[in-house]
């Protein structure tokens, strides 16, 4: 069990950081799992080109919950230059959990939306 | 005499494969089922002796491998009781098999305003090829709804059949396991003068299936869930209604002429039979209704009843569990359930870990499980091979996984 | 240093087989190749191991079998130097790859007067998707013509290029043989706008091909004429062309999200594949590419050369038979001839006594035959596994043939 | 050789029985094998609901000419009911071969176009 839910993971998973809704969002964006029904949306406040303010709400399993909370973490006080740097890599660094095709795709949910948001491209590829 | 479970695990090498050090426990049959090694022999012999492309070729090899082919279908033909071998047509799956009627009949059939009855419990393979096929046609679809247990509310039946060209519908659901009443639908849809198409995808591979006694006009079932090999399905339908048809995919070996302008079609099934057809895996095929029909479905039927009967009555220990769907007895051998505050992949992960594969998510029925409110849910399934301490192993990792999370 | 044809024959199986006696001599390659064991083995052990349904389980098999599947994704998008795995989506075969773009792209795109403009040699899959399509939309259907040597007459291809939405065509001919110049016609369909759509079923098997190079838009092929197994295929396409296409079949996998009145789409590669895919044999088809590339297509293309050049020599013995088709530099590894007195079914059973396979009919290319006067040839095609001294028995066996039914 | 090309089967192919045309048949049937381009055309003179003159014309190899031979033969002044009760199994112990299913369709093909010449039904099954 140890190595999938890790504690940190389960702490993510049960005290997730930035959860809420930002009223008037710079940046929102949304999209879904079609494997399984995750949902995810990420709420970004922008201040000089900086992350001001970041909230998320998703649905869906502790790992894409935990991932999102720590993705959030990851890009507090970030510039958008700074956000496009991060990939799949850093975020599953972040993770620290080896992860097959499928649930690969829970994690990366996240990273997906924010992208998306942040490019301003609707369907941002996996 | 039960089925013999035991020697039978024995034909299947996969089941003894060890995850994290656990017996692999593979409780997602509903999704596809393992093979027996007379199956996997069978292919491999074919390929090492008598492999060649069908029909065409005058020599030794491809005349056996033409045998091969269509004794296949004579198996299939036998195994559903169809009237002829001109009804039985492969095609890669039941999803293909519900597109070319939703194509070949339905362009042709389907006109502006014409109602296409499903069921509110369809697999998204008995749904979406039919709001394609009302959309190029601007027909209408409507759904038989179903009851807060899983069942076919068929009240209002008679209503929704009005203007009703066809109806599509599952013999036994993936999600919920509800066996419908169909010999009821076609009935009704008879009496109307709808036809039927039947997904049997979860029917076939478990129970003794007879079109003739069903009557139904069309049957789509696959290969990969009844112990055969990936890569192939199959299209039952009355041959009246087939003659009348247009192909499906044009090229090779459905044709009788071509020419520069036009071309004219090659007789039953083959007119829907275009290109190489999956040859090896009609030989894998053949193995997997020969191993079935040998055991008999009427006692894998027995079996999975009483492995549904036992989980469900287990399942019921496991705390803040809630099943969905009928009672065992109106079931196929299959049970999905739900953990208000645990997300089902979390439950599949801590079952994986544990060697026990159950299926987490949607299971192509988005809209059943929109319409009770969930997201997704924990399905396992049973096949022919499974055992009473399989589910023994499942109940206590699922007992393991609440603790875990809720700790 | 030349293919070890010696050494590849022990990794085919068949090759050892005895037919009336004699050994088995496999020359209906262009109809399907035979499998080497790494591909037999490398399905046996799939089922036997890590079977399971793809994409939707979260335990381990299925996450093994996912990951084998996507990877034979990346294998072919390498083997044919696509840009993106989103770009290859997995059909049945090369009939029904066709058939996708025939109804997808076609019915999207193409309108009333619209040219589809097609080749005389062309395979049936490459015909009958297109008459359908220009039924469907009253198109017209032009043919680019061939001269009496089975090459292809380009003069007048700027004026059959008018109006010409897409052009389809095959790389190498599976009755002439011929290697079609396939960068020339590009560059004129590109000048005109023209979408191209490449028959590769017969060049993918045996040589390099480079999409990128070629600068196609769709390139359609089949596992089973390179090694890999039946029942499954290849559509290449460029992506932002397969963004904009609809669906072809609806289905499980392909919907992002599934309502009662409507769905949405899966992301590529995905869209297009609808229900359980053909998962076996894409780790078969896999094994099959590792196999050719490990050998160096190069190499193999080289012995066919040397192979089909020898049997043009050779068959220039034998009485009464004519060759159709351009010289051997100008061919991949086939040939096809008639007696003018002798039924090629009659050839090809005295062949079969001798344990030589070869292909009698009209291959199917019934119009090129028709243009030549002829209901049917004979084809002896060649692959990396047949050696000289098969090609001395099938020339034996043909002068027994002349002998015996002019006696 | 022996077994698929016997004798008899070699003399009805070089000098095939009731070759021709009828020019005013009474009843005239043609199909063709899609696997292989064969053709066959059978014409028929009746009178008295018997035959009185049977001609056929076909494209082939030496199975299927050889057999359309044959069974011509065996209709020669036969009653259409008999006719009608010339099955496969006839035909076939008359040829006194062993074919795979390729090469039955084309000793069949005859058959089938008598059949749905007699009956008067275009697409006589296979
Ligand atoms: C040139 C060509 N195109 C298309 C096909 C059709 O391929 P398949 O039957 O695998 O769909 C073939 C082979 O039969 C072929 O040789
Ligand atoms: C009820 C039902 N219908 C249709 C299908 C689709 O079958 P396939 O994916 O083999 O095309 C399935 C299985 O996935 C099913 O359970």
């Amino acid at each position: 069990m140890d190595a999938l839910y890790r504690e940190e993971i389960l702490e993510h998973y049960k005290y997730p950081k930035n959860r809420g809704k930002i009223e008037k969002p710079d940046i929102t964006s949304f999209d879904t799992n079609p494997l399984c029904g995750d949902e995810c949306r990420i709420d970004l406040k922008i201040e000089g080109n900086r992350v001001k303010e970041i909230k998320f709400d998703a649905k869906g399993c502790a790992i894409s919950q935990a991932a999102t909370s720590m993705l959030t973490e990851m890009i507090e006080d970030k510039s958008l230059e700074e956000i496009k740097k991060i990939g799949k890599k850093e975020l599953l660094e972040e993770l620290g959990l080896e992860l097959g095709p499928v649930r690969l795709k829970c994690a990366l949910l996240c990273l997906k939306v924010l992208k998306s948001g942040v490019y301003g491209i609707k369907d941002w590829p996996t | 005499m039960p089925l013999p479970v035991e020697t039978i695990r024995q034909d299947f090498p996969i089941l003894s494969r060890k995850i994290n050090g656990y017996p692999l426990v593979y409780l997602d049959n509903a999704a596809s089922s393992q093979k027996p090694k007379h199956v996997i022999m069978a292919m491999t012999a074919f390929y090492q002796a008598s492999y060649a492309n069908i029909h065409r070729g005058v020599y030794t090899i491809a005349e056996e491998a033409t045998e091969l082919y269509e004794s296949a279908r004579e198996h299939i033909k036998n195994f559903v009781n169809a009237r002829a071998s001109q009804e039985i047509i492969f095609t890669r799956g039941t999803t293909e098999s519900i597109n070319l009627v939703a194509r070949s009949w339905g362009d042709k059939n389907i006109q502006a305003g014409d109602v296409i009855l499903l069921t509110e419990m369809e697999h998204h393979s008995n749904i979406v090829p039919w709001q394609l096929l009302a959309e190029r046609k601007k027909a209408r679809l409507k759904y038989i709804p179903f009851d807060e247990k899983g069942r076919l509310n068929l009240e209002n039946l008679d209503r929704l059949l009005e203007g009703c060209k066809i109806t599509a519908f599952t013999l036994a659901s993936n999600t919920f396991g509800t066996k419908n009443p169909a010999k009821e639908i076609i009935r009704k849809a008879r009496a109307k003068g709808t036809l039927v198409l039947l997904d049997a995808a979860q029917a076939v591979p478990h129970q003794n299936v007879d079109v003739v006694d069903l009557d139904c006009d069309f049957l789509a079932f696959s290969s990969h869930k009844m112990l055969g090999p990936t890569g192939i399905g199959i299209l039952y339908g009355k041959k009246e209604l087939l003659e009348k048809m247009d192909p499906f995919l044009g090229g090779g070996e459905m044709i009788k002429t071509v020419q520069w302008d036009h071309s004219t079609w090659n007789d039953l099934p083959w007119k829907f039979e275009a290109g190489t057809q999956s040859i090896a895996e009609a030989v894998g095929l053949k193995a997997a209704v020969d191993y079935l029909h040998h055991l008999g479905l009427k006692k894998i039927a027995e079996h999975e009843q009483s492995l549904v009967r036992y989980a469900m009555e287990r399942l019921h220990e496991v705390e803040g569990l809630t099943m969905i769907g009928p009672p065992a007895s109106e079931r196929v051998g299959l049970v999905s359930f739900y953990f208000k505050d645990i997300h089902p992949h979390d439950v599949a992960a801590v079952l994986d870990r544990n060697g026990i594969c159950v299926r987490a998510g949607h299971h192509c029925t988005m809209p059943l499980h929109k319409k009770l409110g969930l997201e997704a849910t924990v399905r396992a399934s049973f096949y022919l091979y499974n055992a009473k301490e399989e589910i023994d192993l499942l109940i206590d990792a699922l007992k393991e996984a609440a603790r875990f999370f809720r700790k």
